[in-house]
């Protein structure tokens, strides 16, 4: 019954990635990208914390919280170039 | 439950490979770059999945991270520099 | 055109051969020896839970050692190249100002990026990670110091320091390995202790705590010089 | 059927970064490129390394020490592959240290225009 | 494992997954930028803290770090979003149609 | 600095889930090394008044509260074919003073249903509104600030 759960909850976060990724490839402006961007990265937390349930094991949680901490870098690093603050 | 992570796999696969296309072929530099970042960071799942979390953090922290940091600073630095090379009517072929 | 239809044809040949490899390709269904060898005798012999660490620190040291030696030349380097002409610091150009709120939130969260990264190479040994991973955040610490206060002078000196006496003590247990325990860069000549704990595994620890600090400071280098080149 | 897909997905990395490298004239978009290749390479060893119904290579209360060799995938791909990635992000930051200081000289990033680099 | 608990679990993943979808969703069907953005870092953010509640109803033993890491998704996400939606108001990103009233633009004088 | 070193030190300790001799020892010399470098730096619980420790709990259930709201609200936007919008840039005004305060008002803002800070300048914040009902500063800065800074002015004031 869980499994099955699990199931359909991955299956509505692939969903969440493939349109993210779909706007990622539309754009059309830069910042549209940036925010695509930063939506995938959080989904990705979503996702390792999903293979960890699965596989059971509690370290895959470390790269999750790598994730989370540094994510939020990559996004500020492009905005900053976007407003020619770099 | 190994079919999950077979379909999440393939998922993540696609996604790789469009990206790589965007980074290739996309119009704009910073675009190509952040496809690249997006390259790293859908990789560094892939390594989760194949069991080998070590490499999933190292790609998370420097692939996805400060690679693309070092991409942009330097770009950041040469802005003038952006659309050389590309094939517009004028510029001669090498 | 000529040139790029040569590129595709190479491409194709290699395409090829990558095909046939795939295709091929059957996944083995036990461990080959070497692997074999590591995962019956890590645990007894060196007392580190991660297989990879274990490998990376020990059973193959003297590589990681020529790892890091690399990395430090590739950031020497690439000082060199860049030092050359740089002119002062006060022709930069104008550039939007960090609002308040990136201001704020970094002074929070540096400090805790850094704690993180220490976490990751202290506990290197237990958890996924270890010290290239752990030096990599806290260079990611210092790149959001450099972001969000593009004019900060950076502590040069410091990480200057930081980065001598790593890689001096790194060399040292090394030895220390050689004359009291088995042979260069052996962990053993610290007690073993229970696996799982965080002082366990003798000198694993304290190598990749070593070698975290050095990681992270030839990165910051490496973030601060490129930082500080003029805007063309 | 998992490891042959991301076998595929690695190669066809290292294809496509191969082409990029080929075909761009603008020097930051040919080390893009190279990174690409460099992740497809990543890919393809991590892929060797794994095993189907197996788990990843550090002890803990689910994987007891005594039967690790029958539990863990092969620890060697992993460890050569961490060192990989982190001398691939310090050779592409003296990459791109080479662009910053040719555009320099020539304010350009266009390889056609670096003429004595020619043979 | 607990068959409540399990269930409990099993049902915030399903909500988070879908809280997600629904960021994805945003992502795709908004105007413009800003709207965007919106979307993407609620609905992100609140699907993710489901996600995570989820993972510690089904391994009670992980709730630690899961939390953490729920703490640090409350608190970084929300930065990136406002310092990329700055960024795109100051680079002049295309405003929707629908926009009534811009008291930034007016004030910086632009 | 005190306050710097305890966060940090919690946070290691949340961070391992143990308190064991080794690990215990191993944080305070991290934390204190840390804490030493960044004297400038904030913590969590700088300028935070501890004998405010019921609001905080109130201000975090209010918070919870709000976005599972602006949730909904995303999601009824979303699911509706005609995407009823009327999205605007205005201007509210925060009395605010600490850093703290400001930064976990902003945060809260862009949480919260429809809002989403842009920039801050002095007592002047910058929202983004899905829905304006009103571009007055008044008005506005009643319908999307005075709701959390009622708890974060007795908290950090």
């Amino acid at each position: 019954m869980v499994e099955f759960l699990i199931y359909i909850a991955a299956m509505l976060v692939g969903l969440a990635f493939l349109l993210a990724l779909y706007r990622f490839f539309k754009g059309p402006s830069a910042a549209d990208r940036v925010a695509a961007f930063d939506v995938l990265t959080i989904i990705t937390i979503t996702v390792i914390v999903l293979v960890a349930l699965v596989e059971g094991r509690a370290i895959y949680l470390d790269v999750a919280l790598i994730y989370a901490l540094l994510s939020f870098l990559g996004v500020i690093v492009v905005a900053r170039y976007l407003e020619r603050g770099l | 439950m190994s079919l999950l992570l077979t379909a999440m796999t393939l998922v993540l696969c696609i996604a790789m490979i469009v990206a790589a296309f965007v980074a290739i072929l996309g119009k704009s530099l910073p675009i190509a770059i952040l496809a690249a970042g997006l390259v790293s960071l859908v990789a560094s799942v892939l390594f989760v999945i194949l069991a080998s979390p070590d490499v999933a953090m190292t790609e998370a922290a420097i692939g996805s991270g400060l690679s693309t940091f070092l991409f942009f600073f330097v770009l950041g630095r040469v802005r003038g520099g952006e659309r050389d090379g590309e094939d517009e009517p004028g510029s001669e072929h090498g | 055109m000529v040139k790029r239809l040569l590129a595709l044809l190479l491409l194709a040949a290699i395409g090829g051969i990558f095909t046939t490899l795939v295709l091929g390709y059957m996944p083995d269904a036990e461990l080959n020896n070497t692997a074999r060898y590591y995962a019956d005798h890590t645990a007894a012999d060196i007392g580190s839970a991660n297989l990879v660490t274990a490998i990376v620190i020990t059973y193959r040291g003297l590589d990681t050692l020529g790892e890091v030696t690399v990395l430090f030349l590739a950031a020497a380097i690439l000082g060199l190249v860049l030092a050359r002409g740089r002119r002062q610091v006060q022709a930069r150009r104008e550039l939007t100002p960090v609002g308040e709120l990136l201001t704020t939130g970094s002074r929070v969260l540096v400090p805790l990026i850094m704690l993180l990264g220490v976490y990751v190479f202290v506990n290197g040994h237990l958890t996924p990670g270890g010290g290239f991973q752990g030096g990599a955040v806290i260079a990611s610490g210092v790149l959001l110091l450099l972001l969000t206060d593009p004019l900060r002078q950076f502590a040069h000196t410091l990480i200057a320091a930081v980065e001598s006496l790593a890689g001096v003590f790194y060399v040292a247990i090394g030895l220390m390995g050689l004359f009291l325990a088995g042979g260069f860069l052996d962990n053993r000549f610290l007690p073993i202790g229970t696996l799982g704990a965080l002082f366990s595994a003798g000198a694993i620890p304290i190598i990749y705590t070593l070698i975290g600090l050095k990681v992270g400071a030839e990165f910051s280098v490496m973030l601060s010089d490129l930082s500080d080149t003029e805007a063309l | 059927m998992m490891i042959h897909l991301a076998m595929a997905t690695g190669f066809l990395l290292i294809l496509i970064g191969f082409y990029g490298a080929l075909s761009n004239r603008n020097l930051l978009r040919m080390i893009v490129a190279f990174t690409i290749a460099d992740s497809g390479v990543n890919l393809v060893i991590v892929a060797i390394g794994y095993m189907p119904g197996r788990t990843a290579p550090i002890l803990d209360a689910t994987v007891k020490a005594g039967d690790a060799a029958a539990r863990v995938i092969d620890p060697v791909p992993q460890a050569l592959v961490l060192t990989a990635i982190v001398i691939g992000v310090g050779v592409t930051a003296l990459m791109l240290a080479y662009a910053y200081k040719l555009y320099e000289k020539k304010r350009s990033l266009d390889i056609a225009k670096f003429t004595e680099l020619r043979g | 494992m607990n068959t409540v608990l399990g269930l409990l679990g099993g049902l915030f993943l399903i909500a988070g997954a879908a809280f997600l979808l629904f960021g994805g969703l945003g992502l795709v069907r908004m105007p413009d930028v800003f709207n965007r953005i919106q979307a993407g870092t609620k609905a992100t953010t609140l699907g993710t803290l489901f996600s995570l509640a989820g993972a510690a109803c089904l391994q009670p033993e992980w709730t630690l770090k899961l939390m953490l890491i729920g703490l640090f998704i409350l608190f970084t996400n929300p930065i990136s979003s406002q310092v990329l939606a700055r960024a795109a108001h100051r680079s002049h990103a295309e405003k929707s149609a629908l926009t009534a009233v811009d008291r930034l633009e007016d004030d910086q004088g632009a | 600095m005190i306050s710097l070193f305890v966060s940090l030190l919690l946070f290691w300790l949340l961070l391992n889930g143990s308190l064991a001799g080794d690990v215990v020892m191993v944080g305070v010399a991290a934390s204190l090394l840390l804490a030493f470098l960044f004297r400038d730096g904030l913590a969590i619980f700088a300028e935070w008044r501890p004998n405010t420790l019921a609001t905080t709990v109130r201000y975090f259930f209010f918070f919870l509260k709000e976005l599972v709201k602006a949730n909904l609200n995303v999601a009824k936007i979303v699911l509706a074919p005609s995407l009823p919008l009327t999205p605007g840039f205005v201007k509210v005004r925060t009395r605010l003073k600490s850093r703290m305060g400001r930064l976990l008002l902003a945060n809260s803002i862009t949480l919260t249903p429809g809002t989403l800070t842009v920039d801050m300048d002095g007592e002047w914040l910058y929202i983004h509104w899905v829905s304006v009902d009103s571009a007055e500063i008044e008005a506005a800065t009643a319908a999307i600030v005075t709701g959390f800074e009622e708890y974060l002015e007795v908290m950090y004031g």
